[in-house]
């Protein structure tokens, strides 16, 4: 699915703690993520997920261990960072689209400001995108018309439109009425079968079956299990997960 | 359907000017020789002294001291125009001349020790005294300040005669408003007893309500109002003293009087002070 | 420092009349305010009108010209009133408008969900007033309304033009009269406002905190 | 149209009895202008004549409000334009990571909302000159307002970054700004908008504040109604007086309607216009620390 | 499971309208709960099933129709309006507890207020109903320190304080996490198995499957489909259910 010959892990995490506070919410994390590999996060919630997500962006600094991402340790801060970042898309929760800005501003800002792009290759280059995530028709709209659904594949595409080489997905169907889950995880699901390297928080267990090839299941901040997606779901080894698997399925 | 007693009136008020001297020569170096030249003064007068400096709607200044001024402003060989009136408030006539900001202030400013440290006055040009200001009957029977113990009297707050009436009267209360037209208005609703203050302003305010104010007419202090300059200019002092005595001879002096607060108070140009050259 | 021995008896008096010219315009300024702030959000069209035109008036009226009607305006219709109760009259009354406004908005904080939940457990309008919707709004109009004391207690500064020797009257008595020390008569009347101002920011602060709901 | 928060949805009892309270309340409410008007008419104050100096042109009044209202409104637009320039710098800077920056700036702040800006403009104006700084009444008028309402507006725009969804800036983050550019492409914007109601009640107290150029003698409005009245009472005893202080009043009154009015029609415009709907302004009510800055 | 013998529905809704300005929020509502019977609203988003609570309990008022509770027409106003609430128990998605009182207070407030029970066995009872719901151990904190699951939980328990003859449910679970729904949605199902009359609007099928006498379907302001629970989710009749459905329910 890559094209690189080279072994290097896109993403490494390695020794990561984190605290807020005394809380240690990321204990001892070593995680590495392969070109094109679809990793799901799932645990109960406050297990670190969201902050193992923004951690890999650097929204969160570390402090202690690793991370690099295409072989290039996650810089502090300044140019080097941004840059970094722009490599990275991050899709959230709650969309977070720009709200004063239309649908097609939204994703144009980043190419123009950040990448340089001319603003007529960049809006190019964005309706394609928009039209792949199919809200092409909503190109001059502001966020606040549009439907939860049709926000977050604005965000996708806002995301893609800087070429990252990995998407961050932080629980991005669980603001959702449940009638527009399905547009977006079809969106997702599509992206990964495009090679696309993916890291999905999300509760949407049948994304985990259909598009991950692994699931990596987290408790208070430590990295409990990691398995296949029919590995983990028919087998998973510790009681944690068990209970929590027992805790979502049975709705 | 829009005429009023103050449309009327202004329709029917009166111009005068003091002549400009054309031809007026002056040594070089002197502060005349450099206004002359410069064909412009600026003068610091009062804004809110009845008779004396008050700005018309038109935002012209009038009264007794602008006149004054125009008097020294003509001799200089200034015409009207090259004259610019700036506002000088009492907390601000030193400052003002100290720093030049005005090249002479005439604002009804009480010729006095303390002030003559820091700068020098020509004049006076005028001899006022503090009086008091009743309601019309004196139903308090107020004669002279001796009287004001227990009673609420009203002057503007850092002003002579209030400092006066503080201590040399500490019987009296003292209502200290920023402006003479508030102690009237406060006199006029019975919230005060009396205002006291310079007798030239009193009578500007009785003036304009004789069925409502009376003055006791009994002055117990002596305020010479002098022209402020800057300190040490004897030349200029000498100057404006000659141009005083002047205009005391030549009744151009009685013309302003009568054109300003003689017209509101209807009183008659009284006998010129004495310049005092010290 | 002979300056502030000479001149102490006046600056004590004239700190003394603006802390009591403030917390007696505050007092009036609640009250009225907390009334019209209920008549604001009440179902009564005149009500709500009266205080919405007293808000809008005051709100966009000078404080000068507030003063400027209190002390001459009202002997115009037979109420002459002392300048230092004018002087509360004014501050108050134009404070009044603020301090419904943040009552009022207090009020609307108050999430729906919660008078209605009150509602729907069957409280009556008095009892889920009583018991939910003011003890919550008490805690949102803490901040505002402190703020709006803070900057009543500067605004007293304006009696000084009508016949209450405050800080800043003495301020400009004392400047006329110390042309030399005016720095230092500035100095002493700037330290005068912010032994109120200071004082009481840190105190709004204390309250605020100690209110504060979990949310 | 929605719910009341306070209220129950009214029943007819209820609206029966709102009804008779709204009579009741309607009958006080004339009583009491009856009662003010008629105290008014005995005392003279209604008389035409009185009231017409304000529109007789040959007395000079109207061009002279009028000439000053320009200078109130001059020093207001003035003072209101650098004051919103430095309140959005302080506001940055007292966001910004140095704590040198923060410390500074948030001293400036706090010192100038701490005193009377009549005081402020008193020693802008006489005090100044005795460090050899001399200012005219316009500038003296204009810093004062500046320098008091930039520390206000500041604590308003800080308020109004910070009221900015924290996902804002995560997002803005996230594809690679930097955080200049995270607060001027991002941040600035939608707080602006937001504040705009408040920008504009605080518009409404600097103009107000204006009238405050009496204790430097600043032909203001106000100033200048006062002057009025100082040059009719040796002519008019207090014929005028009344008159000329409820003009000077009502225009401030009508200035700053109009004001509100127009922040009002901005604010519905942009609620219209989909494209800040979403960074609609928002209620005072919806930010308690925000109103809590404004000054009165 | 009533002891009662009439025949009488408990809740009836006949030609219940309502609009909010222009817009037809619920148009010729016909509807009868009996004693007992746990109905399920379900329906895309905007279509009237929040309303339609809200109207039961007279949260927003209806312009045409009528709204019988317990043979008793829904008062307008005043005491008797708030006497009638307190027998309808509400449970709202946002949970709405009393932010500035403890989980304990929040119970015991109806009881002491409206019933004037003696604040003694108003907190036994209180007590009591937390243990039932399984929060008893948190009676002394405030809302804020509670997760979400709890937090519901504890507004059920104060609903039920009021020994209602029948509860309401607006999506009670929709803004829990997932590991949460299922805490809340065993003591709604306990609930429904002792015979608590309920309606419940919700997108939690599995819920409606176990617990419900009878699924409501409504789409714009109609009530388009009444069923069975087997019936609707096998067999449904319209177009707009068969949809909804299957968006709702493939992921
Ligand atoms: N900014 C913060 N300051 C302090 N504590 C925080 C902060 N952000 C998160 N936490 C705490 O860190 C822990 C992990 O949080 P995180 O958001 O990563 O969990 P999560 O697995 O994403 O949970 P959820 O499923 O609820 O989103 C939680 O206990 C949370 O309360
Ligand atoms: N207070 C209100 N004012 C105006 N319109 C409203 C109000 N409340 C609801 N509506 C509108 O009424 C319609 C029905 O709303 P309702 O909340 O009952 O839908 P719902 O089925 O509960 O939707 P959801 O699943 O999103 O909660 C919607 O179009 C909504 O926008
Ligand atoms: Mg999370
Ligand atoms: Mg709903």
């Amino acid at each position: 699915m890559t094209d690189r010959p080279t072994g290097e892990p896109l993403v490494r995490l390695s020794g990561v703690n984190k605290w807020f506070g005394d809380l240690h919410v990321l204990q001892d994390i070593d995680l590495t993520i392969d070109r094109g590999e679809v990793v799901v996060v799932i645990g109960p919630s406050g297990s670190g997920k969201s902050t193992l997500c923004r951690a890999i962006n650097r929204l969160e600094a570390i402090q202690d261990g690793e991370i690099t991402i295409d072989g290039t340790r996650l810089p502090d801060e300044g140019k080097e960072l941004a840059r970094l970042r722009s490599d990275v898309g991050m899709v959230f929760q709650s969309f977070n689209l720009f709200a004063h800005k239309t649908v097609l501003q939204n994703v144009t800002l980043g190419p123009t400001t950040v990448r340089k792009q001319p603003k007529a290759e960049a809006e190019r280059r964005a309706r394609e995108l928009l039209d792949r995530v199919g809200v092409g028709a909503q190109a001059d709209k502001v966020p606040a018309q549009l439907s939860g659904g049709q926000q977050q594949r604005v965000a996708i595409a806002r995301a893609l439109a800087m070429d990252p080489k990995v998407m961050l997905f932080d629980e991005p169907t669980s603001a959702l009425d449940p009638e527009m889950i399905n547009e977006v995880l079809e969106v997702m699901t599509a992206l990964a079968h495009d090679g696309m390297t993916m890291v999905v928080v999300t509760h949407e267990m049948g994304f985990a079956r259909r598009a991950a090839n692994r699931v990596v299941f987290m408790d208070a901040g430590r990295i409990v299990e990691s398995a296949t997606p029919e590995t983990f779901f028919t087998h998973p080894t510790s009681d944690r997960a068990k209970d929590f698997l027992s805790k979502i399925l049975n709705h | 359907g829009c005429s009023s007693d103050a449309g009327n009136q202004a329709e029917d008020a009166a111009d005068n000017s003091a002549a400009v001297e054309t031809d007026a020569e002056f040594e070089a170096g002197t502060t005349m020789a450099e206004l002359n030249e410069a064909g412009a003064i600026t003068i610091g007068t009062k804004y809110d002294q009845p008779g004396f400096g008050l700005l018309d709607p038109s935002g012209t200044p009038e009264g007794f001291d602008v006149e004054i001024g125009k008097i020294i402003a003509a001799k200089l060989g200034i015409p009207e125009d090259g004259i610019t009136f700036v506002e000088t408030v009492s907390a601000n006539r030193e400052p003002f001349i100290q720093n030049g900001q005005a090249d002479i202030v005439v604002a009804t400013y009480t010729i006095n020790d303390k002030r003559k440290e820091v700068v020098d006055f020509a004049g006076p040009y005028y001899e006022a005294g503090q009086d008091i200001m009743v309601a019309a009957g004196n139903p308090l029977g107020i004669a002279g300040p001796e009287d004001l113990a227990g009673k609420n009297v009203c002057s503007v707050e850092g002003s002579t005669p209030a400092e006066n009436i503080r201590t040399n009267y500490p019987e009296a209360t003292l209502t200290l408003f920023d402006v003479y037209s508030k102690c009237a208005d406060a006199l006029t609703n019975g919230q005060v007893d009396a205002v006291t203050t310079d007798n030239v302003i009193l009578t500007g305010l009785v003036a304009g309500n004789p069925e409502g104010f009376e003055l006791v007419g009994n002055p117990f202090t002596e305020e010479p109002y002098g022209i402020g300059l800057a300190k040490g200019d004897q030349e200029f002092r000498d100057f404006i003293n000659d141009t005083l005595e002047e205009s005391f001879e030549d009744g151009s002096w009685a013309d302003a009087w009568d054109a300003t607060a003689g017209a509101i108070s209807g009183t008659e140009a009284p006998e010129p002070p004495a310049v005092d050259r010290y | 420092m002979q300056f502030f021995v000479d001149n102490f008896p006046l600056l004590r008096e004239a700190f003394l009349k603006t802390l009591s010219l403030s917390v007696l315009a505050g007092l009036l300024a609640l009250v009225l305010g907390t009334v019209l702030a209920a008549f604001r959000v009440s179902p009564i069209t005149p009500l709500r009108g009266l205080a919405t035109f007293y808000v809008e008036t005051f709100r966009n009226t000078p404080l000068t010209v507030v003063f400027f009607f209190i002390i001459f305006g009202l002997p115009q219709i037979d109420f002459a009133v002392g300048f230092f109760t004018g002087s509360v009259l004014a501050v108050g009354l134009y404070t009044a408008a603020f301090v419904c406004e943040a009552v009022r908005s207090g009020i609307n904080a108050v999430s729906p969900g919660q008078a209605e939940a009150a509602r729907a457990i069957g409280l009556t309008f008095g009892q889920s007033l009583r018991e939910v919707v003011l003890p919550q709004a008490f805690r949102t109009v803490v901040p505002p309304l402190g703020n709006v004391l803070i900057a009543m207690v500067k605004n007293t500064s304006i009696a000084a033009g009508f016949a209450v020797t405050e800080l800043t009257a003495s301020l400009q008595r004392l400047s006329n009269a110390n042309g030399g020390d005016i720095l230092l008569v500035l100095a002493a009347v700037v330290a005068g406002y912010m032994l109120i101002t200071l004082p009481a920011a840190y105190v709004v602060g204390r309250v605020e905190r100690r209110v504060a709901i979990l949310r | 149209m929605s719910a009341p928060v306070l209220f129950d949805l009214p029943g007819p009892r209820a609206r029966a009895r709102i009804r008779v309270a709204t009579v009741i309340g309607a009958l006080l409410v004339v009583a009491i202008v009856a009662f003010v008007l008629v105290r008014l008419g005995r005392n003279g104050q209604l008389d035409p004549q009185r009231w017409s100096v304000l529109f007789d042109p040959n007395s000079g009044v109207p061009q002279a409000l009028w000439q000053a209202l320009l200078r109130t409104l001059r020093v207001a637009a003035v003072g209101m334009v650098f004051a919103t320039i430095f309140g959005l710098l302080l506001a940055v800077g007292r966001l910004s990571d140095h704590r040198v920056v923060r410390v500074a700036v948030t001293t400036v702040i706090e010192f100038f909302r701490a005193i009377p800006l009549l005081v402020v403009i008193f020693a802008l104006y006489f005090v100044l000159p005795s460090f050899g700084i001399r200012l005219s009444t316009y500038a003296a008028l204009t810093i004062g307002l500046v320098l008091y309402n930039m520390a206000v507006l500041a604590e308003i725009f800080r308020a109004g970054i910070l009221s900015v969804d924290r996902g804002q800036s995560e997002a803005a983050y996230g594809i690679g700004l930097r955080k200049a550019q995270v607060m001027r492409l991002v941040l600035l914007p939608q707080a602006v908008r937001r504040m705009l109601p408040v920008l504009v009640a605080q518009l409404v107290v600097l103009l107000k504040d204006s009238s405050l150029g009496f204790i430097i003698g600043y032909f203001e409005l106000l100033r200048q109604a006062r002057s009025l009245v100082e040059f009719f009472t040796p002519r008019f005893g207090n014929e005028y007086t009344f008159q000329l202080y409820v003009a000077a009043g009502l225009i401030y009154i009508i200035v700053n309607v109009l004001l509100s009015q127009l922040a009002k029609y901005i604010e519905r415009r942009s609620r219209r216009s989909p494209k800040t709907a979403a960074t609609h302004a928002v209620d005072l009510t919806d930010l308690p620390s925000a109103t809590g800055q404004t000054s009165i």
